[in-house]
């Protein structure tokens, strides 16, 4: 265990911007991914159904 | 992919391919997200702090495993156009298609990463150096991809034209390695050398390597799902789209 | 000769034709009819090989035509939509170049005789990019004239722009080409009868 | 098809365009301005501090000139494509990738080379010294077709799309990277007295594979184009 | 004609523009990148020194600013003017100025906007400061729509000549010049702390005067055009 | 209502026509014939202002037309040898632009109702680029159909890549149009006779 506390941890010995920056643009590129396909599955499946 | 019997060709038709890659996908995911977690563990409570770069460092452990697949993800991408265009497989246009925009986020992810990285250990968010500047290459080829795919309507003749340029970037990616590597030789040596102890070598690389098979799994349910949607949308008056039930 | 078998041909999502089939032989002349949008120019450019069909073949002399038959193409003369002239040159330099192109040769006064037949002899040295609308297809036509080496014509919309005096040059000059052993695959919307030694129909109907 | 009507017919397209270029004498020219001026603005944009600009001297000519190329790169094969001169040509039983090449070779003769010419004159107001003004032309001389023969897949693909012009520059640019790099660091490195050597043999290097490779995948494209 | 029959057709105008353009979206995007990879390759060219490439900064993003706005240019009648449609803004019964101004407008939204939003992060790329930046960005913002207003007298004049692209660079490089060099001597003067004031209250002359005068002068090019 | 008094047309060195006098009032079809090449795109385009005459004058509700007069542009229609369509948006948004831009109101109803006689319904929602010639000829003609309120409609070649179906239809939509008083100046090489309370004719002949 590396971190004495959650603000050590948040702290990053300093360096919380830089590595919470990558960390967290990485997972909202994912989620934005992710959530894009879903969402055009879904407009797909509703035109679908429209036309039926 | 590798299947020597009559299957292959089974599997390379859209029809049969949607309901497998509809299978497969839900698996690709929960194993991404274990192997996340887990990778995740390792890089964040498992990795002592680098007693040069201090906790900087842990930004290795997505940037890495983010410029492998920026890079990797290029070629299959290739690959499958390249069959595309030679036997004039729907499937695998499709294919190189739904790749190409997982390509260019693990690629901007790379670039962003490094430049977070860049500033601290280097006092600059950008330095031309070979590696970057072929990764912002790399980028620009990607969107040229894409954007010649998406500036001709009738998806066949996109998909040829793109596989053109799909390829052709293949061959040029090293060539623009190594040309800006020599550049840069020449002007200034390397600035990059990542110093580390031998004992946190082996648990850095384990975090490398449980992150680098997490954003593989993840690429491959995302690229599962989006060409999913690629043959929903191709193939929306063939037969057995229309029939009931054949999405799900 | 030419051999079309079980065709079909969609652009977008939409099929606009399935299953033809025809056979051209020597002398014969192929009339596309249909209205507007039914696939009459799709079906020519396929003929042409600048089109796949999406089903179905083409072949000539029992070769399938594609881009690597290059006999096929050496028997062939196109003339589409688009008059492929260009502005800068003359009447003259056009027709020049684009018969060298095609590996037909052509002496000089075979040129100008061509250009007389369209009615251009005064313009022959006047830029293409300043000739009206009809005299642009006539010089078109007059590099269609020069090619009777050409076994297939291959004319989308022929006749468009031209007016009546030329038409009926336009129409002796293909009757004469079919008469001759000639065939030809033709487009168009205005009545004009060709006197041919055989005729085949196409109608398409979207 | 026998050799000698291949080679006329190659003769005729490179006759052709170096005719209508003749009669568009102010295209040329203008591709040429077009050089002239982008180097020229440099100096107006960072200063005109002597020093910096010897050190820039290859680098913006390079660069200028393969945006001047690039530029060029539209009139390819556009004018072909709407005009319907292009069917005829893929229609020609020659093969298409030698006519490809005939093209390309007369676009280079109307808008590469008049660069190579006037390049040293430009160099002369980075006050580069004369070694470093041959191997510029050196440099320029290999590299110029490459970028000419390259562009004419970008070219190819581009074809008929809206907008063409920077969809062309984003798939152009990247490929070119490699000759910018070669051809600007041989002038340097003369400069630097390493010997431009290594450079100019890549850029040969560069320039026998794309003669190899690509009038053929411009073949390809223009076929995908007229479709 | 009515005032809002007159406002009603300038809306139309400028929405159609962003339709199409929305339509094109890879249109949008591709002058961006173009930006985006000419600034990059200033340092492939010239070396990667980073303090030579701090002065450089600036001048190197003006100038591919100033390229991508001239090669969109391109894109603002050509069109309109092969389909015909050109032909159709001429005769609308509304002054043939202010449709041109709609145009510009729409045509500045879609290339010239874009290129401001991203300037600042190529900037990072040269390592200028944060104060450099905005400064950046605010002579961006007054330079680029006068880039744009002037760019349509030359996209005017050129249309309908063949290679127009080459002879449009021509035409208008030289009356971009002073942009440029206000726009390039803004940041230049806040780096030197000499306060960028001056150049920014220049760069907004040169707008008012563009909007006044060009308009009227490409109006008067458009229809010697389509003559 | 439309004067023209001893006009004079010269393309490059060429005298196309000279000394040519008309006047049009309400309800009268002017037919401009010749062969190709006598100037008859020409004598439309001066008519719409575009090209200056050479000599002589052309005026209209007795003020000169020229590029001050604004007040003609509201009265006008012109569909030239280009359709004047946008390759990117659908026959609906372009007939809406259109409209919007000359001033003239048109509600989605009516558009809707244009297209449907333009027979192109089902495709109001396809980009033009994928239209056939004749479709895109159509949707232009649409525009004209939706522009009654313009008293004088200039119309160079409107049944060229029309069928036959076509043709008539456009034809009828002329002669409502000069019925109901408007005026229609028109070129064309086929034989279409258009019913009118008043024809006058030009024949040019270069
Ligand atoms: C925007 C900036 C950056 C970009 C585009 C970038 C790009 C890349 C790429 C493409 C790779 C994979 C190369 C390979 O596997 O051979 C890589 C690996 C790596 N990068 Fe970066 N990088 C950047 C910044 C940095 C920084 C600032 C550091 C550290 C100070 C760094 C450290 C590393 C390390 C240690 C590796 C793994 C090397 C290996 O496994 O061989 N990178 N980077
Ligand atoms: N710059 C020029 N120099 C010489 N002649 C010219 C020039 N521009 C046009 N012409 C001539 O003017 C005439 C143009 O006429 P126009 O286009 O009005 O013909 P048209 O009657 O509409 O013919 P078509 O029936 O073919 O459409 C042509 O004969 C053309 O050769
Ligand atoms: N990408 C596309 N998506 C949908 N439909 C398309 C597409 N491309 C072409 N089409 C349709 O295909 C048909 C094209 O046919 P083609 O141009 O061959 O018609 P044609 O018979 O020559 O008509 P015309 O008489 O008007 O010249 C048109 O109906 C057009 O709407
Ligand atoms: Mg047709
Ligand atoms: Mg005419």
């Amino acid at each position: 265990m590396n971190w004495g506390s959650l603000s050590a941890f948040i702290e990053m010995g300093g360096y919380g911007g830089y590595v919470w920056g990558s960390f967290g643009v990485t997972a909202v590129c994912f989620v934005l991914e992710a959530a894009a396909v879903a969402a055009r599955r879904r407009s797909l499946l509703r035109e679908r159904r429209e036309l039926d | 992919m590798i299947m020597t019997d009559i299957r292959w060709f089974k599997y390379s038709s859209p029809q049969t391919f949607y309901p497998l890659a509809g299978t497969l996908a839900p698996w690709f995911s929960a194993a991404a997200a274990l192997l996340a977690i887990a990778g995740l563990y390792i890089s964040f409570f498992m990795a002592p702090t680098d007693f040069q770069q201090g906790e900087a460092y842990r930004i290795i452990f997505i940037h890495v495993p983010a410029a492998w697949m920026s890079m990797f993800l290029y070629l299959v991408m290739a690959v499958w156009a390249a069959i595309g265009l030679a036997w004039n497989t729907r499937l695998s246009s499709m294919m190189a298609c739904a790749i190409a925009p997982t390509g260019a986020i693990m690629t901007f992810i790379a670039l962003w990463t490094g430049a977070l990285w860049g500033k601290p250990m280097w006092g600059a968010w950008w330095v031309w150096d070979a590696r970057l500047t072929s990764e912002l290459i790399l980028l620009f080829l990607y969107l040229g991809f894409m954007f010649l795919h998406a500036a001709i309507d009738d998806p066949r003749r996109a998909d040829r034209a793109a596989a053109v340029i799909a390829i052709v970037g293949a061959i040029n990616v090293p060539i623009i390695y190594f040309s800006v590597k020599w550049w840069n030789t020449l002007h200034q040596g390397a600035s990059v050398s990542l110093m580390r102890s031998p004992s946190m070598a082996a648990t850095m690389l384990l975090g490398m390597l449980v992150m680098a098979l997490a954003f593989w799994m993840y690429s491959i349910a995302v690229i599962l799902m989006r060409v999913r949607c690629v043959i929903i949308e191709r193939e929306r008056h063939a037969d057995w789209i229309k029939a009931p039930g054949a999405l799900e | 000769m030419l051999e079309v078998s079980k065709l079909e041909c969609a652009r977008g999502e939409r099929l606009l034709f399935r299953d033809l089939n025809f056979v051209l032989e020597a002398g014969t002349l192929l009339e596309v009819r249909g209205a507007n949008g039914s696939g009459k120019t799709s079906l020519l450019r396929m003929l042409c090989g600048f089109l796949q069909p999406a089903a179905g073949e083409i072949s000539w002399r029992g070769k399938t035509v594609n881009a690597g038959n290059e006999e096929y193409r050496s028997e062939l003369a196109y003339l589409g939509h688009h008059n492929a002239l260009k502005d800068e040159l003359t009447p003259l330099e056009n027709l020049r170049y684009a018969l060298r192109l095609s590996g037909i040769g052509a002496t000089d006064t075979r040129l100008q005789e061509a250009l007389e037949w369209a009615g251009l002899r005064e313009r022959r040295h006047q830029s293409c990019a300043t000739l009206s609308q009809g005299q642009r297809r006539r010089v078109s036509l007059a590099r269609i004239k020069l090619s009777p080496s050409r076994r297939f014509w291959i004319l989308d919309e022929p006749f468009t722009a031209l007016d009546v005096a030329a038409v009926e040059r336009t129409r002796d000059l293909v009757a004469a080409h079919l008469a001759g052993g000639g065939m030809a695959a033709l487009t168009t919307h205005q009545e004009v009868p060709i006197p041919a030694p055989a005729t085949q129909r196409v109608e398409l109907s979207a | 098809m026998s050799a000698p009507g291949l080679l006329d017919s190659v003769v005729a397209v490179v006759a052709r365009d170096l005719r209508i270029a003749l009669r568009r004498r102010a295209d040329v020219m203008t591709s040429l301005i077009f050089f002239v001026i982008v180097v020229s603005l440099f100096p107006l944009g960072v200063g005109a501090d002597p020093v910096l600009l010897r050190t820039l001297g290859p680098g913006v000519v390079w660069v200028a000139a393969l945006l001047a190329c690039m530029l060029a790169l539209a009139r390819l094969f556009a004018n072909d494509y709407a005009d319907g001169t292009l069917e005829q040509m893929v229609l020609a039983p020659q093969p298409l990738a030698l006519l490809v090449l005939a093209k390309t070779a007369a676009h280079w003769l109307t808008t590469g080379l008049p660069l190579v010419i006037v390049a040293p004159l430009l160099g002369v107001q980075f006050d580069l010294d004369a070694d470093a003004l041959l191997i510029l032309l050196a440099s320029l001389l290999l590299g110029t077709p490459t970028l000419s023969l390259i562009g004419g897949i970008g070219a190819a693909l581009t074809l008929g799309l809206r907008g063409g012009g920077a969809l062309l520059a984003l798939l152009v640019l990247p490929l070119y990277i490699p000759v910018l790099i070669f051809g600007a660091g041989a002038v340097e490195a003369s400069a630097a007295a390493l010997g431009a050597g290594a450079h100019l043999s890549l850029l040969a290097a560069l320039l026998l594979g794309s003669l190899v490779f690509a009038p053929w995948a411009t073949a390809l494209a223009l076929r995908i184009a007229i479709e």
